[in-house]
């Protein structure tokens, strides 16, 4: 069971983190983001499961509050990215660099 | 302890929420931005006064405050006010993003557990990023800064949690008392990738100099200054759960790496604000290796006067450095050409500040940089301190540079205008501190009586 | 306490630095940085120390064992003087030209940190004041030398620190050792001794041996010197030379040796090597020049090897002669750079093949150059011979193949010195010459060239004035 | 300490010293044609006193005071002091007298030169050293008036700053000395060590020879002798005193005849107690010396100018000298260096009046020729002091001479053979000069009349020293037996040195041999007229040969030029091109890896997080590894 719950977590965790390595379209690379901040909720509630620990359970809802602040805050940084009439990938924005 | 006294440590970041929530109101108010302005100064002041007075006590299973967490707190607020006083504040929007960065960092000095923790990083950092956007009047280099911050911080806080959840899931608790092991280990590991995202240590660096070039010069101060210190406090409390970690003894390593690869990075760049990032880079390494000496030696909060005291100064060399950038404008480093003649009282300031961030004596920065050795020194920690002999040498490389183009160099026949923002006062106030810490040892005395309450 | 007269030997010249910078007009700073340093000239030549240091000041603990502690024995003293003394000549001689105010305060800052150095007893002030002597001595060649001034002062700057920061970490190796050894936290200069054993003293000495090293020069850390010599003012020539070179003897005779006894009693060879090749590998290196400030600034590589050599050799005689010929090097180098900022000055040149036959038209200039350069090389009766030859006597007791190259040293200086002054002051006009422009002395430079050269007359015929303040100093150090 | 010092004592230093500073700072600013005046008084001062010094030594015994304190570090000191002994004396009364001459003589020959002022000082500069050098008591304090020799002889070689044959040859013979003092330097620096609290005093140092440590006082000897060959003009450091002859023609007078080039042979002569134990020492001094005798006597005969004649000539009895003083015979080796100051002295003084008469600055055989008529009294003294040099009695140089070569013979067959040929050669060259330059004039030469110029006597001024030191040229050699007397007080070594005296008959072969040499040279210049430019054209190779001094000049030559090549590559390929370019290089790659190291940052957010997670890798392995 251990095993089987890591194993997903890890998994989810992984995607999430490769879809922000690979993938170059920014709302794709917020999913990812999301992806990566859930799959390590799992582990989060399913060690709060095992014990029955409410405050690790709350603590799970406590960082889905905090996923969801920084997605509204990425959204809002990709409208910008539209706005400024760019096209909301990241190849485009590498005018930093060096 | 009771509701009371846990809310009396908690004062600071009780005033700085009701500042929070003041700004907000006084903007829906439409007050004046000037004195919405004076609001967030005033709340800045009255934390940082209500941190100087608290008395640090266990708190609950959630806060608390230790001498760590006191002194670092008075850190945060002082390096928030040089970004104060010079940012332009159109409306209430950006004080509440400052006041709000630095709540966070507030709760991250109180946490005495680590999902506290992981709420102060985020609460620290969010705000830090529409800050970053919103710099040179949302300019877009600037959005691009603030996505990458975004995205990258958002992964640090992605593998914090990873972290997080698998020293839950073996400690079965979030405070920082676990049994330790291996799955504690780890955790430490990835919570402490977070961390050094945070300082900004090679390899996780990378977003570092396109944030610091692209925002205003001000902001940088208080990114590398006060955002810095709240990630140098994470690693500490993090290199503190097992001493003798695997995680811990990474340290040094990391700090060599970061400090070589900023500091050669730095060597050649022409725009300021990048150059004094890498630069940036290269204090963190220093502090990082300071960090990792401290967990060697037993990670006893009265011992960190070394990151303490780096920090304190680079507080004041670093604000005092982007506030000379602020107060003459420049950019390159051809801006600089000649400004020690044409603008003698700023130059000499920035050349005081130089000289300190290069660690020459008697400035500040040479003790901290001292203090840093010393440590290393006593943790046996032999080669990364060579290393870091190294990287001192190859930063006074770029500080010199940077020397010789205020001063011996000569202005170009038809300078480039530059914009002069306020900032001597602020540029001032930086210098002279910084200029005299280094021969003020007795500052030490008190720092680690702080550090010990 | 803190305000004794140690304090005010260093402090004066520092504010009255900062005051010079307040008055804003060159020409009024010149005038108030000249009085003050021929007060503080003064004030060191009457400080009444005495042997067994009778002058110290401790201030309170600071922290880790860090005091503000300052002393003053006959090694000090000479070498406070030598600095008092250097540094109005390099004003008065600065006086020609028309000088920003921040020159003047540069060279006093310069004259307060180099004091602080030679009176500092604590390890962390020593260290202070070390590396403050880097600031004023970077702005006053990156500001006001000559075509390649940048260059030279940023590498003077790095090279410097370089060696700097190894002999730090020596240092904090020594106070962390001790507290090992017996717990007490301490930047004492004394009680050091014996605390570093094994492998760790070798490492300290020799991170000490390159801190200090790099600042005698010791051939091969020593290539940032041609250049800051060649690019910087004259008056910046003659601090450089004159004073700032010893500080790395200095470090040797007061915390390098002192502290390792016996390491470096063993380590004999090794540094006697260095030594030697300092010699014979400077004065080779000076025969090549073909710019006058060059060859002066080699044959400073060479000249300190003589006070190394004294210095290693541990006899009292070779430790008093190379202590001694600090001394000479900084009134003889000093005269020499003197004069060729003085050649420079008037023909913006400093190639030797540039000038010639100035005999004829410079008389003056030509006499005390020919009696600095006889001093240079050692000629009997003047300074350098005393310094040289007593640095010889030691090693030739200790190490006879030592004085061999000593020897050999001083045959060759008079190889690269003379030729020089042939072709600069004898010999045809060459049709590229800038001789017309050379006009002789003026009074206050004579008088300049008269002060030193008696002081060269005076330590050749009499050194024993000097050497009775230096030998009881020294001695201890002897084996 | 002073009390004890005589007069006389006092005033062969505060004669000069008080002369030269008067002149220096009183007349000269004021009155630079009276420059010489203090100094002549001076020389007058100093002649006397040197004479009553050497009477008072003669009569009641050597004088060895230690004055003052010079260097001192603990028990380490060194003290400056005044010993008039027998061989001190002896040699300073010579010194004093012929160089006071000298004066004189220079008083008039510089009268039309503008730089007199300084001519003078140096001059009365270099005589000052040489008394300081002769008088001293301690080995460090001499080595100081030698060097102080070397220096005054610099700047007097190159008084002619403008001639650039005269700057290079006060360069060589500056360098060259340096090379040979390097030897003296270091056996004071030796002596030091080998005799601990001596102060190198030779009271002190040669009693203890015999239980200092064989190795050092072997070294010590075979440096001083060193320093000897470069001072006293030996094989293989004699090169610099022919080329010396660029200075005005007092200068070379006084440095061949009565300062410098004697201060070797003075030296060995002090050193003897030291020198005569170290082993193969002493024979290695005679055959030096007779190589370099031989060597420079051929020479000196195959040279035009008149005073490079001489300057061999010098060198060759410098030779002689060593000589007598390698085979024991101080007393003729000193003697024959007194004798020798006198005839030389006449002989270059006069070579001055001819070259003067001739209104040149320097005269050769070719320019010369049937001067007698001419120039009578420059001839008569000139005969006189050739017949000294000759060896021809009953002539000074005769006593002195052919008790020098007498040892040779008694040494053995070799070496007698050697002192016969430069008895030859010693009467032929100079012979030689004698008539090429006052019978003639012959077809290849000019005679003096060139340009219509008129020869005449020099004035008084010159004419007068001439004549008188001709008088000593004749006469000094009657007084070997009281030499030896003198000599014998304060004589350091266990026996004291004897002045062998010669007879007239007794000595047949050398004056056989002396006569030979000037028949033979009667034969190839006056009978045959044309000879001397013959076998020149004849063959040139030869002639090279001779030139270049048997090949050495081109040896030296090529080793100064090694030592140039050698820092060329040390200080500016080495030094500047390679090391220091390396450690700039490593600066400049420190800022080109900054430039390549900010390629890694891409500017792709992705790239970014890319390297985060290789840093979480390395983190992790350092968990699981660590």
């Amino acid at each position: 069971m251990n095993q089987a719950v890591w194993a997903v977590c890890f998994a989810l965790f992984a995607v999430g983190l490769s879809l922000l390595i690979l993938r170059r379209e920014l709302l794709v690379m917020l999913l990812g983001l999301e992806l990566m901040v859930n799959a390590a909720n799992i582990g989060v509630v399913y060690g709060a499961s095992l014990t029955g620990d409410a405050a690790g359970l709350s603590a799970a809802l406590l960082i889905i509050a905090v996923a969801a602040a920084e997605a509204v805050i990425g959204l809002s940084l990709i409208l910008r990215v539209y706005q400024s009439g760019r096209s909301p990938e990241s190849d485009v924005l590498r005018e930093l660099r060096g | 302890m009771s509701a009371a006294a846990v809310g009396g440590l908690l004062a600071p970041q009780m005033v700085l929420a009701a500042g929070l929530l003041g700004v907000l109101g006084a903007g829906m108010a439409a007050f004046s931005p000037k004195f919405i302005k004076s609001l967030m100064i005033l709340a800045i002041l009255g934390a940082f006064a209500l941190a100087f007075g608290a008395h640090p006590g266990a708190g609950d299973a959630l806060v608390g405050l230790d001498g760590l967490g006191f002194s670092w707190q008075l850190v945060f607020y002082a390096a928030a006010l040089p970004l104060a006083f010079l940012m332009v504040a159109e409306s209430e929007v950006a004080p509440a993003l400052v006041l709000g960065s630095l709540l966070g960092l507030g709760i991250l000095a109180v946490s005495a557990n680590l999902l506290m923790l992981f709420i102060g990083l985020e609460l620290m950092s969010l705000p830090a990023y529409l800050l970053v956007a919103r710099s040179r009047g949302g300019a877009k280099t600037s959005v691009e800064a603030a996505i990458k911050y975004f995205f990258a911080g958002g992964a640090a806080g992605g593998l914090f949690l990873l972290g997080l959840a698998l020293y839950y899931f073996t400690q079965k608790t979030m405070s920082f008392a676990g049994p330790g092991g291996f799955g504690a280990e780890a955790g430490i590991a990835l919570m402490g990738s977070a961390a050094l995202f945070k300082i900004g240590a090679f390899p996780l660096h990378f977003w570092l100099p396109d944030v610091y070039e692209a925002s205003d010069p001000e902001l940088t101060g208080f990114l590398s200054t006060a955002l810095k210190a709240g990630g140098v406090l994470l690693l500490m409390r993090l290199a503190a759960l097992s001493p003798a970690g695997a995680f811990s003894r990474a340290l040094p390593w990391f700090g060599a790496a970061t400090m070589i690869f900023g500091a050669v990075l730095a060597l050649k760049q022409e725009r300021l604000q990048r150059l004094l990032a890498y630069s940036s880079m290269a204090h963190a390494g220093n502090i990082i290796l300071g960090v990792g000496a401290w967990a060697a030696l037993g990670a006893s909060p009265a011992a960190a006067v070394a990151v303490f005291f780096y920090l304190a100064a680079y507080l004041f060399m670093n604000n005092g450095a982007f506030s000379f950038l602020k107060a003459t404008g420049a950019k390159t480093r051809a801006d600089l050409h000649g400004l020690g003649a044409r603008n003698p009282k700023a130059a000499a300031a920035f050349a005081v500040l130089l000289l300190a961030l290069g660690g020459v004596p008697p400035t500040a920065g040479f003790l901290a940089k001292l203090l840093i050795f010393w440590a290393a020194f006593k943790a046996h920690l032999y080669i990364p301190l060579l290393l870091a002999a190294l990287g001192a040498l190859l930063a006074l490389g770029y500080y010199l540079a940077l020397l010789k183009d205020l001063y011996f160099e000569d202005a170009p026949a038809q300078a480039p205008a530059l914009e002069p923002g306020r900032g001597l006062a602020v540029l001032w106030t930086c210098a002279v501190p910084a200029a005299v810490l280094g021969v003020a040892p007795w500052v030490l005395t008190y720092m680690s009586r702080l550090l010990a309450l | 306490m803190i305000f004794s007269p140690l304090t005010i030997l260093w402090a004066l010249p520092i504010v009255g630095g900062f005051l010079a910078l307040a008055l804003r007009s060159g020409k009024r700073a010149g005038v108030f940085s000249i009085a003050l340093s021929l007060i503080s000239l003064a004030f060191c030549a009457l400080l009444p120390w005495r042997e067994g240091a009778a002058l110290a000041v401790t201030g309170p603990a600071w922290a880790y064992g860090i005091h503000y502690a300052l002393s003053m024995d006959g090694l000090s003293w000479v070498m406070c003087l030598l600095n008092a003394f250097l540094t109005v000549i390099a004003l008065v001689s600065s006086l020609g030209e028309e000088r920003s105010a921040g020159y003047w305060a540069a060279f006093l800052f310069l004259e307060g940190a180099l004091m602080g150095v030679f009176l500092a007893s604590d390890l962390f002030l020593f260290y202070v004041f070390w590396e403050v002597v880097l600031i004023p001595m970077f702005f006053i060649i990156g500001l006001w030398g000559s075509a390649n001034r940048k260059h030279a002062a940023v590498k003077f700057f790095l090279f410097t620190f370089f060696g700097s920061v190894l002999m730090l970490l020596g240092i904090l190796a020594l106070v962390t050792l001790r507290h090992r050894a017996t717990g007490v936290w301490s930047w004492d200069m004394q009680g050091l001794q014996g605390v570093a054993t094994g492998p760790a003293a070798w490492a300290i000495f020799a991170a000490l041996t390159v801190g200090f090293g790099v600042k005698v020069p010791i051939v091969p850390l020593h290539t940032w010197l041609p250049d800051a010599h060649t690019e910087a003012p004259a008056a910046g020539s003659i601090m450089l030379a004159g004073v700032m070179l010893k500080m790395g003897v200095y470090g040797f005779l007061r915390i390098a040796i002192p502290i390792f006894p016996h390491l470096s009693w063993r380590l004999l060879p090794w540094l006697a090597a260095i030594a030697a090749i300092n010699i014979i590998y400077g004065a080779f290196c000076a025969l090549a020049q073909s710019d006058l400030k060059r060859l002066v600034a080699y044959s400073s590589i060479a000249h300190l090897g003589f006070c190394l050599v004294g210095v290693f050799s541990r006899t009292v005689e070779g430790l008093a002669g190379g202590t001694l010929q600090l001394i000479n090097h900084g009134l003889t180098t000093g005269a020499l750079f003197l004069m060729v900022g003085i050649l420079y000055e008037r023909s913006h040149k400093r190639g030797i093949r540039d000038f010639g036959a100035l005999f004829g038209q410079a008389p003056w200039l030509t006499f005390f150059f020919s009696f600095s350069i006889m001093a240079s090389i050692g000629l009997p009766g003047l300074n350098g011979f005393v310094g040289e030859f007593m640095s010889l006597a030691g090693a030739a007791r200790v190490l006879p193949i030592l004085a061999v190259a000593g020897v050999a040293g001083v045959t060759l200086a008079a190889a690269y010195a003379l030729p020089a002054y042939q072709l600069v002051f004898w010999g045809d006009r060459g049709p590229s010459s800038v001789s017309s422009h050379v006009t002789d002395l003026t009074v206050r430079e004579q008088a300049l060239l008269w002060v030193l050269c008696l002081g060269m007359l005076y330590i050749g015929l009499h050194p024993s004035g000097l050497l009775s303040v230096i030998t009881p100093a020294t001695k201890g150090l002897a084996l | 300490m002073t009390a004890v010092l005589p007069l006389s004592a006092i005033l062969i230093f505060a004669a000069p010293i008080s002369a030269v500073l008067i002149s220096f700072f009183l007349v000269r600013p004021f009155k630079p044609r009276w420059t010489h005046w203090p100094i002549l008084i001076s020389c007058a001062v100093v002649a006397v006193s040197a004479v009553r010094i050497a009477m008072r030594v003669y009569t009641t015994g050597p004088l060895d005071v230690t004055l003052a304190q010079w260097m001192v570090a603990g028990s380490w000191s060194l003290s400056f002091g005044l010993r008039l002994d027998g061989l001190s004396s002896a040699v300073l009364a010579m010194v004093a007298v012929v160089g006071a001459l000298i004066h004189v003589y220079a008083a008039g020959y510089m009268e039309e030169d503008e730089c007199m002022p300084r001519f003078f000082l140096f001059f009365h500069l270099f005589y000052l050293a040489m008394i300081g050098l002769l008088t001293s008591n301690n080995y460090v304090q001499l080595y100081l008036f030698w060097e102080m020799v070397g220096m005054a002889s610099y700047y007097l070689i190159g008084f002619w700053y403008h001639k650039a044959t005269a700057r290079r040859a006060a360069m060589q013979a500056f360098l060259v000395n340096r090379v040979g003092d390097f030897g003296f330097m270091l056996a004071a620096l030796l002596l030091l060590s080998a005799f601990p609290g001596s102060g190198a005093r030779f009271t002190a140092v040669f009693p203890a020879v015999a239980k200092a440590p064989p190795a050092l006082v072997c070294a010590i000897g075979y440096l001083l002798f060193w320093a000897a060959t470069a001072k006293s003009a030996q094989f293989p450091l004699y090169f610099w005193l022919p080329d010396a002859m660029e200075g005005p023609t007092p200068v070379s007078a006084l440095m061949h005849a009565a300062t410098m080039v004697t201060a070797g042979i003075f030296l060995m002569a002090r050193s003897w107690p030291l020198i005569a134990g170290v082993p193969h020492l002493p024979h290695l001094i005679a055959w030096v010396g007779a190589a370099t005798a031989l060597g420079a006597g051929i020479v000196a005969a195959t040279k035009t100018d008149l005073k490079r004649i001489l300057a061999y000539s010098t060198v060759s009895h410098l030779g002689i000298m060593a000589l007598g003083v390698g085979l024991g015979e101080i007393g003729a080796g000193i003697f024959h260096l007194i004798t020798h100051g006198f005839f030389k002295a006449v002989l270059f003084l006069c070579a001055g009046n001819i070259a003067h008469g001739l209104g040149k600055p320097t005269a050769t055989v070719d320019e010369a020729g049937g001067l007698i008529k001419k120039m009578p009294l420059t001839f008569v003294c000139f005969t006189v002091a050739a017949f000294s040099l000759a060896g021809i009695w009953p002539f000074a140089g005769f006593y002195s001479k052919d008790a020098v070569l007498d040892a040779a013979h008694a040494f053995g067959p070799g070496m007698g053979l050697v002192a016969s040929a430069i008895g030859f050669m010693s009467a032929f060259y100079i012979f030689r000069m004698l008539f090429l330059v006052f019978l003639g004039p012959r077809p290849r030469q000019e005679g003096g009349e060139h340009g219509g110029h008129h020869i005449h006597e020099a004035g008084l001024w010159m004419g007068i020293p001439v004549l008188l030191i001709s008088i000593g040229a004749v006469c000094v050699g009657w007084f070997g037996g009281q030499l030896q007397s003198l000599l014998s007080m304060g004589w350091m070594a266990a026996a004291a040195p004897t002045v062998p005296h010669m007879k007239v008959l007794e000595a047949w072969p050398s004056l056989a041999l002396a006569f030979a040499g000037a028949a033979a040279s009667y034969w190839w210049t006056t009978i045959k007229p044309n000879w001397d430019w013959d076998w020149r054209e004849k063959s040139p190779a030869l002639a090279a040969v001779f030139a270049s001094d048997f090949g050495w000049k081109p040896a030296m030559a090529w080793v100064a030029q090694a030592v140039v090549a050698l820092s060329n590559w040390l200080g500016l390929s080495l030094d500047k091109g390679s090391w220091d370019r390396l450690i700039e290089a490593s600066a400049e790659g420190a800022v080109e890896a900054g430039g390549a190291g900010a390629a890694l940052a891409t500017g792709s957010v992705n790239d970014y997080v890319w390297w985060m997670a290789a840093g979480v890798a390395v983190l992790l392995l350092a968990v699981l590894f660590l």
